[in-house]
């Protein structure tokens, strides 16, 4: 091979990548959840997981060094996400096509997750009676299911909560991750 | 008025409320702690060496009247206040869900289905008679039939080109903006040209269902919506 | 000013300018429609319309170099869009799962949409009395909007509807793109 030879080839590999990173990049846009290394994969027309995971984490890293609004993260099973960096959330959430749940229910669904599985009746008891509608709402966005036993209901969230939060889908796993969140969230006296 | 210092030490909180009478009518009876004041005032007389018989008795009298508070309240079977709640344990803060943009499967091709079947069930709608009738019996006011209809075409074609003039936006008028500033009499005129121009099939009118307030007017023919 | 100074001062304006940028990138993704000036001047707490172009204008160029696939265009009356490259568009297309409404409610909005500006009444004649809570809805998420007429209401789309449907803000134009479009997919017979 020739020096110039090399050189459009190495030229047209870097061509490749890139143009398989910006699918990648497409994709998450798109879809705006976390997606598997499968469903990437096909996107590219590959099935090699280890060249998928190398072209997001690429990806990932690069969003990372541009130091911007928006950042691509690994949750679990190895999904990644596109999403807005959550210290822009409060500045933009009023331009958000879909109207977005207000402080009360966010807090009920934090409540939820963190006890669950739970009563209703605990759950209104703490929160009030007001949470009859937030429990409304949250089911109706997919975020908690309630199963009834006996006279009573069960409370808990959704696998599609867990894969919003990028948590884990098993139930102790969340609860720890949870803890971590909430212990950030509110700096321990 | 005299100053707070020149007040015997009965007249400042929380003995006051024994002492100044107008208090005990906005007090709630249950806040009232009667034992703890009457020991306070007895221990403070003792301290002082101040011994008043008139402000004994006057605390006398007031406690009884709060107790008589307390007992009124219990005959309206007013609640006293609820222990105090044990509390909740560790309440976490509100999870904010990560924004992300999605694109959404709907497309134009979508709404211009949904479009195709609503324009079809306004159809059927509109071949259906209507339930509620529109328009009321011909009130007395008109004159003369035969002298009335020698009139009423002119009539209708006049009003069809004020409609017309009218509703340079679109093809519906609210009848209340169109006969704003007229009076009474001429309005009913106008209603009642009205409702032939809407038998001919030139113009139709209905009324919402809800309080049957506004009467709205949609050409049939004349200006297509798209100019 | 010593050199150190300077040399803070101007870090500092950089990061202040990076911060800018980054809330003007995070309006445009979280929007997902075109923005206008004013828009994107009240991220950044500023009125000047030079200032908000050319910031606007420096993200537009850093996408532009990127080579992503991403881009931010500026379309019509000044306003600064952040999209997928058209070109990216059908190979991702299909992972857009969820509809922007459900049948009913978009009925209700395509019927407005052609016969607009429409009495309240006349939509819950055409569309049954469900249909009020469609309105909620459509109103919620920013697609229509009532205005008082007397004791009625007059029913309109916003130029969040157009934006979506890629569709002209001027009403009649509005209408006959819906018209010319309605046809050319449903002949009449």
């Amino acid at each position: 091979m020739t020096d110039n030879e090399q050189e459009s080839s190495e030229l047209f590999e870097q061509k490749k990548t890139r143009r398989m990173l910006s699918l990648i990049e497409a994709a998450l846009y798109v879809a705006g959840r976390p997606l598997d290394l499968k469903t990437l994969g096909s996107m590219i027309n590959t099935r090699s997981k280890r060249k998928i995971r190398t072209l997001a984490t690429t990806l990932m890293k690069e969003y990372e060094k541009r130091d911007t609004a928006l950042e691509i993260i690994k949750v679990e099973d190895e999904r990644f996400v596109l999403q807005l960096k959550s210290e822009y959330t409060p500045k933009v959430r009023r331009l958000a096509i879909k109207p977005l749940l207000s402080v009360g229910p966010l807090k009920t669904l934090s409540y939820i997750a963190y006890r669950q599985p739970v009563p209703q009746a605990q759950v209104i008891d703490v929160r009030g009676h007001h949470s009859y509608n937030h429990l409304k709402q949250l089911e109706g966005l997919g975020l908690i299911e309630r199963e009834r036993a006996g006279r009573t209901k069960i409370i808990r969230t959704t696998e599609f909560f867990a894969d919003y939060f990028g948590l884990s889908h098993d139930l102790r796993g969340l609860k720890k991750q949870l803890k971590n969140i909430f212990e950030e969230l509110i700096p321990s006296e | 008025m005299p100053s707070l210092a020149s007040k015997p030490f009965y007249f400042q909180p929380p003995l006051n409320v024994l002492f100044e009478l107008h208090k005990l009518k906005k007090i709630r009876p249950w806040d009232v702690n009667i034992s703890f004041l009457l020991t306070s005032l007895l221990k403070e007389m003792e301290k002082r060496g101040e011994v008043d018989f008139r402000a004994s008795g006057m605390a006398l009298d007031s406690s009884s009247t709060i107790y008589l508070m307390k007992s009124k309240l219990l005959l309206k079977l007013e609640d006293p206040p609820a222990p105090a709640k044990p509390p909740p344990g560790f309440l976490p803060p509100p999870l904010f869900l990560p924004l992300r943009y999605e694109l959404t499967s709907t497309t134009i091709q979508h709404l211009l289905k949904a479009l195709d079947e609503v324009l079809t069930g306004e159809r059927i709608l509109a071949l259906k008679p209507r339930v509620e009738p529109m328009l009321p019996p011909p009130p007395e006011l008109i004159p003369p039939v035969d002298l009335y209809l020698m009139e009423i075409e002119k009539m209708m074609e006049k009003l069809y080109s004020s409609i017309l003039q009218f509703a340079d936006e679109g093809r519906l008028i609210t009848f209340s903006k169109f006969i704003a500033g007229m009076k009474k009499l001429e309005a009913v005129k106008i209603f009642i040209t009205l409702l032939f121009l809407a038998q001919t099939g030139k113009v139709s009118l209905w009324q919402e269902e809800e309080n049957f307030s506004e009467i709205y007017i949609t050409l049939r023919e004349g200006p297509p919506i798209d100019g």
